[in-house]
């Protein structure tokens, strides 16, 4: 018998993720409840003006969203890492960029597509005007893969520390930045009635670099962190 | 001289500058400096002891 | 070019080549320091805009050319760590970041302590100090990563790939945060608006600039020489120069 | 030997921060020999194995095989590797049935059915069952079950019989003597006897 094709065994450990994380899905909506929870603490801490909110919904939603993704981004690889089948997927026959390319994309369906959509219910609380509720929506949709291709990265570097936690953000917010910068300013140019597709075109950018780039960078940090 | 030592009212800006430069410099050579004589002293003591 | 490459990088090749160095290079550095410090604070005369307070600049702006330049070092030693894995350039790599991270914490307080007297203020989120700021914890994350794992061959391997993440990002970084700059503050008051730059103040930042370049060779070598010494404190060569 | 040898060892060193585990180590393995490595803790039987997968540099030296180093071969040399660790790399969410499908859908399959490789260890009755609820010894026989679903030259197992009952010994090292008789090649640490008869073994004792 011969080995699976590269599209085969993606599919097959996308599958394999994804069913390890519905059996497993306590822990999973974690990330989505401190996203809800960490917005609705923003108004009871600077005062529920509906202006202000409006005004600073796209800077806490983003800044959130940021959060989970960090607090999640630790479930990418740990469990592999813990029962040795990261080493096995080391070992394996296939290329290791394509299959943690295919964690990656499990990890996003099961915690940056919940954000996505939760997202409005949350504009809305938050007073955010309609038109800008899409723009946010789109954001999120082409943001937080970024945020789990680069986070990726620091997790590979750091998953076999014990305390690597904190040392985890160190390495990965400053990263972020740039995604930060465009996403909440094209949220913010659609409610003011701009043309943000600039914004969007970079992001878009910084997606397919991520794409391209990371999973290389972060096989690289797994096989590393395994000696 | 005092003049020149007033920078033009800026002085307390100016002076802290470069007595940071001065000190950021000096730190980065001392410690290492510091450090390899430490070594040194370490491996001596080790060699005499005889063991690898 | 290949052979002279291997032999200097070879540890003890490089430990007693640069013990040499070292009183030459210090030379060097104090003669640049003192044309430059004479040129900056003598020579160059008075701003018309921002008086004397514009003396900053021979601190302020080498030491941000030298956060940036030894980032970029570190992600060339960091290629060289995984391609050819040579043990020098770990050592270079890892000596470096206190180093880059001490020019940027210098470049981000002379940015402050030039910000106050022109903006009225001690941090504006200028673009530029803005992603210092970044920059520095680029540097820390780098430094935190290698002291987090303790088999040192494995960390210079982390630390190479999160310098190389990091250079490919500093340019992203820059230019988003300089957008961003641009989008929310308007046309401000740049303080590097350059009021044509004369020769009398050009020539001594060269100088300065040169001089820090030399001191990071400097310092980079010292520290270079102690981290050797550790790695390879059970190799022959380092018994050998601990007998004498 | 050198021609016929598949497996290589040259000149390896491997130093755990002050301790030099072994040095300038040479070694060959040709198909159908087996290498026992022997030492008591920490002496670096762990270290070498990990080196021989890849997963860990050596400090000095290289791992050849069939003449070219592992580095180069990357994939084509996991294609014919089959690892067993410390970890049994099985996950406790999935059952039996699906762990086994992960391990062929990652290496080369063998033909052999995922039942019948079930019924060789003795795990038939659990296909179905999550391994988070099996023991410890079942799920150390369905880790060496990799073994029979994929097809792999050279095995490579660290203290395989760990957890098990003294039957099922027996039943792996007979598996482990056919895996010999059809040229393969299987370097392991064992804390047990290893009570293969027949087998061409090569003994390395790394305490020495």
């Amino acid at each position: 018998m011969n080995r699976l094709s590269l599209s085969q065994a993606f599919i097959y450990l996308l599958r394999r993720d994804l069913t390890l994380a519905f059996r497993n899905r306590a822990e999973f909506a974690n990330p989505l409840l401190f996203f809800i929870l960490v917005i609705t603490l923003f108004p009871l801490a600077i005062g529920a003006i509906p202006e202000l909110l409006a005004r600073i919904a796209p800077g806490i939603i983003w800044v959130a969203a940021l959060l989970a993704a960090m607090l999640s981004l630790d479930s990418i690889f740990r469990s592999d890492f813990d029962d040795g089948s990261l080493e096995q997927l080391l070992m394996s026959a296939h290329p290791m960029p394509l299959l943690v390319l295919a964690k990656v994309t499990a990890h996003w369906l099961v915690t940056g597509l919940p954000l996505l959509m939760v997202s409005p219910v949350l504009a809305e609380m938050l007073g955010m005007p309609q038109e800008a509720q899409g723009m946010l929506m789109l954001t999120i949709l082409i943001g937080t893969p970024i945020l789990s291709l680069i986070g990726s990265i620091g997790v590979a570097l750091t998953v076999g520390l014990p305390k690597g936690g904190i040392l985890l953000s160190l390495l990965i917010l400053p990263l972020y930045v740039p995604i930060l910068i465009f996403a909440s300013s094209a949220i913010e140019g659609a409610a003011g009635g701009l043309d943000v597709s600039a914004q969007i075109y970079m992001l878009l950018a910084f997606l397919f670099l991520a794409i391209s780039l990371s999973p290389v960078a972060a096989a690289a940090a797994l096989k590393m962190s395994m000696s | 001289m005092t003049e020149f030592f007033n920078m033009g009212g800026y002085a307390v800006y100016v002076w802290p500058s470069y007595g940071l430069a001065a000190i950021i410099l000096w730190l980065n050579w001392y410690l290492p400096t510091r450090q390899h004589a430490q070594v040194l002293r370490q491996l001596k003591r080790r060699n005499r002891d005889g063991n690898k | 070019m290949y052979l002279w490459f291997h032999k200097f990088g070879s540890p003890p090749h490089f430990y007693r080549i640069a013990g040499k160095w070292l009183p030459w290079l210090g030379g060097l550095f104090i003669l640049l320091l003192v044309a430059g410090l004479y040129g900056g604070l003598f020579l160059a005369p008075t701003d018309y805009q921002q008086g004397e307070s514009y003396r900053i600049i021979f601190i302020h702006v080498p030491a941000a050319w030298m956060s940036l330049f030894i980032y970029v070092t570190m992600a060339f030693c960091g290629v060289v760590i995984i391609v050819w894995r040579m043990k020098l350039a770990e050592v270079v790599l890892i000596s470096s970041a206190p180093i880059g991270a001490s020019f940027t914490f210098l470049a981000l307080a002379t940015g402050s302590l030039w910000g106050k007297p022109m903006w009225g203020t001690w941090w504006v989120w200028d673009a530029r100090l803005t992603s210092e700021l970044i920059l520095l914890f680029l540097y820390l994350g780098v430094i935190g990563l290698h002291s987090a794992i303790e088999d040192k061959r494995v960390a210079s391997r982390a630390v190479a790939i999160l310098a190389i993440v990091g250079v490919v990002n500093i340019p992203i970084i820059h230019y988003s945060v300089e957008w961003w700059n641009s989008l929310h503050q308007g046309p401000t008051v740049t303080k590097f608006d350059k009021p044509s730059i004369y020769w009398s103040m050009l020539i001594p930042l060269l100088l300065m600039a040169l001089a820090f370049q030399v001191y990071y060779v400097l310092a980079l070598f010292q520290s270079c020489r102690v981290e050797l010494l550790r790695r390879e404190r059970n190799s022959k060569w380092v018994e050998d120069i601990s007998d004498d | 030997m050198s021609d016929t040898a598949l497996l290589q060892i040259n000149n390896l060193t491997c130093i755990r921060d002050d301790r030099v585990l072994f040095e300038h180590l040479n070694l060959s393995l040709a198909a159908g020999q087996m290498l026992l490595v022997e030492g008591h803790n920490g002496c670096g039987k762990t270290s070498l194995l990990r080196i021989l997968t890849g997963l860990k540099l050596p400090d000095e030296g290289e791992i050849l095989w069939q003449g070219e180093t592992i580095d180069q071969l990357a994939a084509d040399y996991y294609e014919q590797v089959n690892y067993v660790g410390h970890h049994d790399g099985v996950k406790r969410e999935l059952t039996c049935l699906e762990n086994l499908r992960l391990v062929q859908a990652m290496g080369k399959p063998s033909g052999v059915d995922l039942d019948d490789a079930l019924e060789q260890v003795n795990l038939y009755r659990y296909g179905d069952t999550l391994m988070g609820s099996l023991s410890a010894g079942q799920k150390r026989r369905l880790a060496l079950s990799r073994l029979i679903v994929t097809e792999a030259k050279l095995w490579i197992m660290d203290e395989p019989f760990t957890s098990l009952d003294k039957s099922s010994m027996a039943s792996f090292e007979t598996m482990f003597e056919h895996h010999l008789d059809q040229q393969g090649l299987i370097v392991m640490t064992s804390h047990h006897d290893v009570e293969m008869v027949n087998a061409d073994i090569q003994r390395l004792n790394l305490s020495q």
